[in-house]
């Protein structure tokens, strides 16, 4: 019997609600966003956490400039405060080498890692999703039940078709999906509300393109200064109704 | 000192097994501990005899039982057998504690020696599993 | 014992080179640029496969308009010929329905259309990679060996943070590397010029970003006449040599 | 009639499996065929016995024996285990279509009868098995 099941309530008890920010796609923004709302939402006063999923190829320590330096461990391992966000990536312990990890193994990690992570009392923590309808994204769906789903899009055709399946998938499994929000909105056009709409979910709004996000990628404050994040503050706000 | 936390998941599943097997009164909890995950034999033990089970009554009285597993890899590209003894030098402090923390990152660090691939299964001896518990309202062999 | 390891090498007996567009990362175009690269040799007279190993979100269909019908079979099944490239992806199977696949099952999904595709006789076959250092790139290094890697990046630093890491993954294994190319190019900078030199590896060149791209997406026609689609063409070129 | 190129991949295991065990005749090919799949048996068994073995002198005068195996799932959410007679109605003529080629789109069509979930392992019952082969020189043991 893997006894790590039995640890996972009580490693989450005092986590009031879990948000998975996921798309299937990748590269339509998952972790700068899940990033930023995280960051957003603990400016806000709010007690956050910040869980990136994406094994073997994180990113989320880049993008808040959170280093790879081991947790501190008693009773468990702490997670970094990072800008006022609790975070955990398995970055922090694999630093700079590729971990190639497969399907089984990065359940395993997962496992593991929820075991172990002392979370403490979170108003909400933030899950970073891989892309893709794999493993993790079922392990979250096994493991982290009652989690509601936030689904990324771009206004393009290859985006639009795998986030219809993941939609598709999430609707049929029924799990909670919190909506539907646009990322790098360039001009007008209304596909991907269109396509929240069709799968008869909320969608939340859009996120503009930024051409000075790159820059301000690796620093909390000057993220915060970004018309991305202005976009992704509102966001938070109308998460927290 | 994660130990505790894995010591402590091993208590919970310990009354979890319990429960469902209806069991009133655990004797022994039998635990198999893999190599690869390096914990630390004396926190690990004890966390699990003197600061744990008097967190539930079943476990009351209850006798812990570590064995150890040693680590069995196989790799899918050749498909040799190796373990920690046929890696050539000794991992780093930095590596053994990652993989002390995730065992998985094995495949950021091991390569096989037979073929340099990271691409291997962990057959046995990766980390804590709840072998068994023993005790009066009948036995629970373990399962995955 | 598996009988469908031991028909892959028959059934790839008539292709004389395998290229797979990776970078680990999602979103760079690996897809697009596979396509287009595919395109370009069938237009210069190659004969050409084109194989979507994203099982979880495929999109080759898409960009290449080819639809989700069935391959014909007999003896095995034929790949779709859209434009000139011999085609296989999963969504010729299951069209419109996601299909959640955990690691072990895109194995087998790999493994069986390996052993049952009849690819003929090839210049060429082009494998696009999912994102991600799991199961499918491990696959590929082990069913297909002798198959060079042609890696994206873009001038991110989260970006340029996965192609680190599925370089040094790469050159450790010591499969053969053809190169990187940097993708969505806008200005200035050298950044993913210089991961390539830093690693020892050819930089094959820039394909610029182009707003066009997206409407030309379904339609080969339309893709040829992109500007997207004249720097894939010279790319195309260099890869001949 | 893409099973004759699942019977082509069962021949050439067969040769691979008896060079490698040393046999020099084979006698008997057992196959398994798992039901998910839902082949032709009589294509499969036409090309096996009639189309392909002639390819290659081992194989000479040998029997191919074809046991079918019926389809275990077992859902990782609910831990139900159901076949394909606890599905409800039948699948439509494309999703038994798009099984046949690729199993593991079982995935995109089938739903645990307990949960509803995806998220299930096909435990038996999947495809074409080379089981063992037989044979003078020695046995061979099938092998994954
Ligand atoms: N709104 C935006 N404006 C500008 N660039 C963006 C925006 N959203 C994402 N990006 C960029 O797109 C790339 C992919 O983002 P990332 O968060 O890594 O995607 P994912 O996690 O979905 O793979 C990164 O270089 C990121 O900085
Ligand atoms: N050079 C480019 N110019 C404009 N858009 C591009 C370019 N390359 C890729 N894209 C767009 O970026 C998105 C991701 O491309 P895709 O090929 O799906 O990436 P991947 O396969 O790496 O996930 C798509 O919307 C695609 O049209
Ligand atoms: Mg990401
Ligand atoms: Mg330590
Ligand atoms: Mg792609
Ligand atoms: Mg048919
Ligand atoms: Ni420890
Ligand atoms: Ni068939
Ligand atoms: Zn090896
Ligand atoms: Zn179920």
């Amino acid at each position: 019997m893997d006894p790590r099941a039995a640890a996972i309530e009580d490693r989450l008890a005092g986590v009031r609600r879990i948000v998975a920010v996921g798309g299937s796609k990748g590269g339509i923004g998952k972790s700068v966003v899940a990033a930023a709302l995280s960051l957003a939402w603990a400016d806000g006063g709010r007690r956050v956490g910040l869980f990136d999923l994406d094994f073997t190829s994180p990113t989320g320590h880049v993008i808040l400039g959170a280093g790879t330096r081991f947790p501190s461990e008693e009773f468990g391992i702490d997670p970094h405060v990072v800008a006022g966000v609790a975070m955990m990536s398995v970055a922090f312990f694999s630093g700079e080498a590729p971990a190639p990890l497969r399907g089984g193994e990065a359940t395993n990690a997962l496992l593991e890692l929820l075991a172990i992570t002392r979370w403490g009392n979170l108003d909400v923590l933030v899950v970073d999703l891989p892309p893709g309808l794999g493993d993790t994204t079922l392990d979250v769906v096994r493991f982290l039940p009652g989690t509601g789903f936030m689904l990324l899009g771009t206004a393009s055709i290859v985006v639009l078709e795998s986030v219809r399946r993941a939609l598709r998938l999430l609707g049929e499994v029924g799990v909670p999906i919190v909506g539907v929000v646009e990322n790098m909105r360039r001009d007008g056009g209304d596909l991907v509300e269109g396509l929240a709409r069709s799968a008869g979910v909320p969608f939340l709004g859009s996120v503009p393109y930024d051409a000075g996000l790159e820059s301000a990628l690796g620093n909390p404050g000057r993220l915060r200064r970004t018309g991305f994040f202005d976009a992704v503050r509102r966001l938070a706000g109308r998460l927290d109704g | 000192m994660h130990e505790f936390a894995l010591a402590d998941a091993v208590v919970k599943a310990a009354v979890r097994a319990a429960r469902e097997a209806g069991i009133d009164r655990v004797e022994a909890v039998v635990v198999r501990v893999g190599e690869l995950q390096q914990i630390a034999t004396d926190l690990f033990e004890f966390s699990l005899t003197q600061v744990l089970p008097p967190s539930d009554p079943l476990l009351e009285g209850a006798r812990f039982v570590v064995e150890r597993e040693a680590v069995v890899f196989r790799c899918r590209v050749c498909g040799r057998e190796f373990g920690t003894g046929d890696l050539g030098e000794a991992p780093g402090a930095d590596e053994a504690e990652a993989v002390h923390f995730i065992p998985e990152l094995a495949h950021a660090f091991v390569r096989c020696p037979g073929c340099g691939s990271p691409d291997f299964d962990i057959l046995a001896g990766r980390g804590v599993t709840l072998e068994r518990i023993e005790g009066r309202g009948g036995d629970l062999p373990g399962s995955p």
